[in-house]
């Protein structure tokens, strides 16, 4: 029982890091129609950016917000120059077109910080687990990414439902022409809210890079699984984006955790073994593919499209 | 402009496709990881073999080398591409390098089948030990099973009463473990294969460790990974509670990273950089001076790589075509290894001693040091799978 | 085949002497040329980058079908390389290497998956069509490296290629490469017919507007599957051809990555033009492999083209020969 | 003369002769009933036009008739048989054609193609993989006269998004033509076109007059009382009246939702 929670917190975790990067994703794609595969190169480029400071502030803090200022505005800069020309387009202009970004980062980043990849260390004091329940030590870090995330979630839910900008946004994701005739600035909205994903996913990026990595192409595998979030949870809803990816998250740990046993009683250890990882990894898709079949509009549809 | 572009690269193409190549010069492909996280490897890789041509005035046999480095980007199926590119484009003499079990053995058939004399530095699949092993494939390094398996033989003595095991899932990963299966005698209380390469997160894994009550964890995880690995299993607070025993987890590549973590987590190799020969020291001293850096035995397996091609071409007096006499002169092993002198299985991979070995703190400086031999002259367990006998 | 009706009231295919005409030309020529070139060069690798070249346009060819005609955006199909691939490796690691059975098994195993996937997904549209073949793809992907006994993530050999009881020899790289390219040809041809047919008609009409194409009395559905089963069918073959090509498959092959190159591959030529797969091929491929020859990091400037490509370009390369622009 | 409550009795008589007959036809859409009840026949041959203020349901109506939208209850005939849950292509297949009241075309396609894909739509499935079907004088002949009829000869070889506004209705007409319907559904041919194009419609339409049934919608009220035998008037999607051109245009009910029209103009904003 204890054994369920400590993995039911490991799914959660990554849900969190999931919803980071769904956030932004769902937003973008709800509001501007942009099918943006490059998203995961903002998540990529925000932890490089926290390497860089972090080696030269020393502070993981400083080192965070300054990756998130910077991705912010690189986000931006991006949109200003790459992204809005390619809102007259269709979505395969699209993946074409951040398809080709993708592959510009990734040799980018490899200029400026060269092929190995990065360390982000931690302050020491995270280097520990704490005892959450008798019997269930949890590592700080993880708990603190937990936390952090909910956080922002919290802070997103305000901004989208108690302000101005929020307001657009909902506006936006559920009807784009009506935002327009509403004569409102929709060049900087969506410049805007392009900066946010970006910097959302920044966050991502700098929040797991202690624990998994900085490298090059960090951000293509979850960028699909970010995808896969935003379909089930329902394009431009952040709410969906939410659930979607503690449902996700939870699914790839507690399917990791447990299938491989499972599957032992039935076939060999070594297929089991072998299986067991790529079971998991598929329900995800399996799940995603049930809900287009049945509920295409995901959980909780933002938008009637 | 798109369309200059592929008149111009088409031209390229036909343009770097030299005319079959006279035996002025000897053409060596070396292929390895020189991008993404692995990249570490790779460039030791290349810097040791770089540092051995150095020591030799760059002539293998009185013959000047040219060295041709070609990336796998740790993928099998670009592994094999940039295999068949050197052997039909570049009409190489010799291929060496080689870090993953699994690209080597996607890129065997293309090796075996033009005959290339092929000097593997590091994967050692247990498939490419026994029935796929081949007369012009030489290993300067060992079988996958050994290392762990002397691994195993140290927790015996230790008295290690149950262990939970922890390894990616691809052919180094399921050869390691079940190496260590073979020798160590305790209880396996768990084997968990994870995603290779792109799964960094191992927090179910070492959840399922700590629930599992083993004793000890036993863990594989070469690179960037291995960093990942520690580092989760330090912040996990598992340090202190579940004795961590590795192999080719930690390296001189990653001490720099780990730092205090990696101290006390012992390791089992058949190269360490304080070897007492000879060979070793300058190898050692040298690489430091040249690179700034430590060797790992990633570079040590490759600086030996080059007297082993050396000691080929010297014994054929530079003719490259008489493949024969460089196999039997590469079978003798005639070459001041830096691991000390070895023998040559019948399946051309090394009979060697494994060491245990430790981190230790040197002022500011982690190192590995040699604590112990754990087993002398050891020979894989794949080799009577292997139809091959020397010297014929 | 009628005189009876004014001649001017279908759209002939011109012959024109367009760049566009030239440029396919040209291609073709030299694509015919190449074994010569590298035997006189004795550089055969060429001949191994050309024949990859020639094999994924053929997947590139396919995808067109349902994508450039079809207004189906399928961002799965290197699954179907990946089937034909291990249909191929599968039989073959069972003893089974005769390309009579392997091919058909192959193409077989690539149209029943493309059933099953089609029927399932044409239910959704547009972004959501996009994102459900991606899904299935993944979940191939995920199969494959579960497959233990046939190497999981680290792929399978292939030690025999598939074997034409004599009839051709695979084993010669020449005769490899003129089989591709035969059989790319026969498939552009093949969907040349098809396009102009009443079934090819009936999908593009679904493609330009769907709701009116019931609203007449079409049951578009069952046309679109008929259209994704057969795209998938001769990708397989494509998967089949690549096996033997490489004589080694690995989940790789179906990396979502993939089916994005396929994707750009078709896009980069010209959406719905009957030779544009083949130039984004070929130029796709020349580009990846000429850019790395002059500069280390050579997606520094692919990247930024396919951009280009994406906000400028009406019609891709092929569109960009005939002076269409985008706005 | 036949009114909403009389619709009831046509039941037992009329029944047999009507090609299109519904019965307690209704669809909401959350609060607003597009269609409530609707009780309409339409007997072969003759032109019944529909009229109504914007938001009166007419649209809703065609889209319930031709399935693109499902009814919530009651029921369709159409000689005779049941068609009520068939799906869209089915209905075609049965001889039901409709024209778009938003031109809905194949842009991409010449005038002529357009024609030939809904005459191919009525000659069989289109499993045919190998000849070319812009070949096919099966197919061509026909489009081609369907052309003429609406006098697109001309213009047969253009392509769509080259012809002007008025050559889209008229090419929507001959794409419902050439499939030889039995009933035609004319969702507002006349919109947006200007005086001497909408005579020439109006010209056209009259011609078909006899040959075959048209159910039209249309706001142009000169056109409508120049062509239809019969009139069904509808507000907020219930038949208010029914019946010849001369009663209606005596009848009060539809005057007062003719003057009222501006404020259901206004909901027409929200739910038309």
């Amino acid at each position: 029982m204890l054994y369920f929670i400590e993995q039911c917190l490991n799914g959660v975790q990554l849900g969190m890091l999931l919803f980071l990067l769904a956030a932004g994703l769902t937003l973008v794609f709800g509001i501007m129609d942009l099918v943006n595969l490059a998203h995961g190169s903002l998540y990529m480029l925000g932890a490089y950016f926290a390497a860089t400071f972090a080696v030269l502030t020393g502070s993981f803090v400083i080192a965070l917000i300054g990756a998130l200022l910077a991705s912010l505005i690189a986000g931006m800069v991006l949109e200003v120059i790459a992204i809005r020309p390619l809102y007259r387009r269709d979505h395969l202009d699209h993946v074409l077109g951040t398809f080709g970004l993708i592959l510009f980062f990734n040799e980018l980043v490899r200029l400026v910080w060269g092929p190995e990849g990065r360390t982000l260390s931690l302050p020491p004091e995270m280097l520990t687990a704490v005892q959450i329940l008798p019997g269930v030590y949890y590592p700080i870090y993880r708990l603190v990414i937990i936390l952090a995330t909910l956080a922002v979630a919290a802070g997103l839910y305000v901004v989208v439902m108690r302000t101005r900008l929020g307001m657009l946004i909902r506006a936006g994701a559920s009807n784009r022409e009506m935002v327009g005739a509403l004569g409102i600035n929709i060049k900087l909205l969506y410049t805007l809210v392009f900066g946010l994903g970006a910097a959302l996913a920044a966050f991502a990026g700098v929040m797991q890079a202690p624990i998994l990595t900085v490298q090059i192409g960090m951000g293509e595998n979850i960028l699909i699984l970010a995808f896969v979030v935003i379909i089930i949870g329902g394009i431009g809803s952040i709410r969906g984006a939410f659930v979607a990816a503690l449902i996700v998250g939870l699914i790839d740990t507690v399917g990791r955790a447990f299938l491989p046993d499972l599957l032992r009683h039935v076939l060999s250890t070594n297929a089991a073994q072998t299986l067991g990882p790529s079971l998991s990894s598929m329900s995800i898709y399996m799940l995603m593919a049930a809900i287009l079949v049945f509920r295409p509009e995901g959980l909780f549809p933002a938008a009637s499209r | 402009m798109i369309r200059l572009g592929v008149l111009a690269t088409t031209a390229l193409v036909l343009a770097a496709s030299p005319a079959l190549a006279e035996q002025k010069t000897i053409k060596i492909g070396f292929i390895s990881t020189f991008s993404g996280p692995t990249a570490a490897i790779g460039n030791d890789m290349r810097n040791a073999f770089e540092l051995g041509l150095d020591h030799l005035g760059r002539k293998l046999g009185g013959l000047p080398v040219e060295v041709i480095y070609e990336d796998d980007t740790q993928k099998p199926d670009v592994g094999v591409q940039k295999t068949q590119k050197l052997i039909e484009s570049d009409h190489v003499d010799f291929i060496a390098g080689y870090i993953w079990s699994n690209v080597l053995l996607a890129s065997l058939k293309p090796l075996v089948d033009s005959k290339t004399i092929t000097v593997v530095t590091n994967a050692g699949a247990s498939a490419f030990a026994g029935e796929r092993c081949s007369p012009y494939v030489f290993s300067t390094s060992w079988q996958n099973d050994q290392t762990p398996e002397a691994m195993g033989m140290y927790m015996n003595q230790k008295g290690v009463k149950s262990v939970f095991l922890i390894g990616p899932n691809y052919a180094a990963g399921r050869d390691m473990l079940a190496g260590l299966k073979i020798t160590y005698k305790g209880q396996v209380l768990g084997e968990e294969y994870t995603r290779w390469p792109d799964q960094l997160d191992f927090s179910t894994e070492l959840s399922k460790a700590r629930a599992s009550g083993a004793e000890s964890i036993f863990v594989f995880y070469p690179g960037g990974a291995g960093v990942q690995f520690i580092t989760q299993y330090v912040q996990s607070g598992l340090k202190g509670q579940i004795p961590l025993y590795q192999g080719f987890t930690i390296d001189e590549l990653s001490i720099p990273r780990l730092k205090d973590m990696a101290l006390g987590i012992p390791g089992t190799q058949e190269w360490v950089n304080d070897l007492p020969n000879e060979a070793n020291k300058k190898f050692v001293a040298d690489y430091i001076a040249k690179y700034k850096l430590r060797p790992s035995y990633y570079g040590a397996q490759t600086y030996d790589a080059v007297s082993l091609l050396n000691s080929a071409v010297l014994a054929v007096n530079g003719d490259l075509s008489n493949k024969e006499g460089m196999r039997k002169a590469m079978e003798k092993a005639d070459f001041k290894s830096v691991r000390g002198n070895f023998k040559f299985g019948n399946n051309h991979i090394p009979i060697q001693n494994f060491y245990l070995q430790d981190v230790v703190k040197q002022g500011d400086d982690y190192v590995l040091k040699t604590v112990a031999t754990i087993v002398e002259n050891d020979q894989d367990r794949f080799h009577d799978r292997c139809p091959m006998k020397l010297g014929e | 085949m009628t005189a009876s009706l004014d001649p001017t009231l279908v759209a002939r295919p011109s012959l024109a002497f367009t760049p566009r005409t030239a440029f396919t030309a040209a291609l073709l020529v030299i694509l015919a040329l190449f074994p010569l070139y590298s035997l006189v060069t004795g550089n055969t690798f060429v001949l191994t980058l050309f024949t990859r070249v020639l094999i994924l346009a053929i997947g590139a060819v396919s995808l067109n079908l349902i994508m450039g005609y079809g207004g189906m955006v399928s961002f799965g199909h290197a699954a179907y390389l990946g089937i034909g691939g291990y249909a191929v490796g599968i039989l073959a690691k069972e003893g089974i290497g005769s390309g009579f059975v392997q091919w058909p098994v192959a193409v077989a195993a690539s149209a029943l998956y493309a059933l099953v996937v089609g029927a399932l997904s044409l239910r959704t549209r547009g972004v959501y069509f996009i994102m459900i073949t991606l899904a299935f793809a993944q979940m191939i992907y995920y199969v494959a490296i579960g497959l233990d006994r046939y190497g999981g993530d680290d792929g399978l050999t292939i030690y025999k290629r598939s074997d034409f009881a004599g009839l051709i020899d695979l084993n010669n790289k020449t005769l490899f490469y003129y089989l591709c390219f035969a059989i790319l040809l026969a498939s552009i041809y093949l969907i040349s017919r098809l396009v102009n047919s009443r079934f090819g008609l009936a999908i593009r009409g679904t493609r330009s507007n769907e709701r009116r194409m019931r609203a007449i009395g079409f049951p578009t559905v069952r046309y679109k599957l008929a259209a994704f089963v057969i795209a998938g069918a001769l990708c397989g073959l494509a998967g089949a051809l690549l096996a033997n090509h490489t004589n080694f498959i690995s989940p790789a092959l179906m990396h979502w990555t993939r089916s994005g190159d396929l994707i750009v591959m078709v896009v980069l030529g010209g959406l719905g033009s009957l030779f544009g797969p083949v130039i984004g091929a070929v130029t796709f491929l020349l580009l990846q492999e000429g850019l790395s020859r002059f500069t280390e990091y050579p997606d520094l400037i692919l990247g930024p083209i396919l951009l280009l490509v994406a906000i400028y370009v009406h019609g891709g390369i092929g569109g960009l020969l005939e002076g269409r622009r985008g706005g | 003369m036949c009114t909403a409550a009389s619709a009831v009795c046509l039941k037992g008589g009329v029944v047999a002769s009507a090609l299109l007959q519904t019965e307690r036809l209704t669809r909401r859409f959350g609060g607003v009933v597009a269609a409530d009840r609707i009780a309409l026949d339409i007997a072969p041959n003759e032109v019944h036009a529909v009229i109504g203020p914007n938001g009166a349901g007419k649209t809703t109506l065609i889209g319930l008739l031709s399935g693109e939208i499902a009814p919530q209850e009651g029921s369709i005939r159409f000689d005779g048989a049941d068609i009520t849950r068939l799906p869209v292509y089915r209905r075609s297949q049965l001889g039901l054609a409709r024209s778009f009241q938003i031109t809905s075309l194949f842009r991409d396609f010449t005038a002529l193609d357009n024609v030939a894909l809904a005459v191919q739509a009525h000659c069989g499935h289109s499993f045919r993989f190998w000849r070319d079907a812009r070949y096919e004088d099966e197919l061509r002949k026909p489009a081609f006269a369907a052309l003429e009829r609406v006098g697109l000869k001309e213009r047969a070889a253009v392509r769509v998004d080259k012809l002007s506004h008025g050559e889209h209705r008229q090419l929507e007409i001959a794409m419902a033509l050439a499939t030889g319907p039995r009933l035609l559904l004319l969702d507002e041919p006349m919109a947006g076109m200007g005086p001497e194009e909408s005579a020439r419609m109006v010209r056209m339409l009259r011609e078909l007059k006899g040959n075959v049934t048209i159910l039209l919608i249309e706001h142009d009220m000169e056109a409508v009382f120049a062509l239809a035998d019969r009139l069904t008037v509808l507000v907020y999607g219930r038949i208010i009246a029914s019946g010849e051109p001369e009663a209606i245009r005596a009848d009060a009910a539809v005057r007062q939702a003719y003057l009222g029209e501006k404020e259901s103009a206004g909901e027409g904003k929200r739910h038309g």
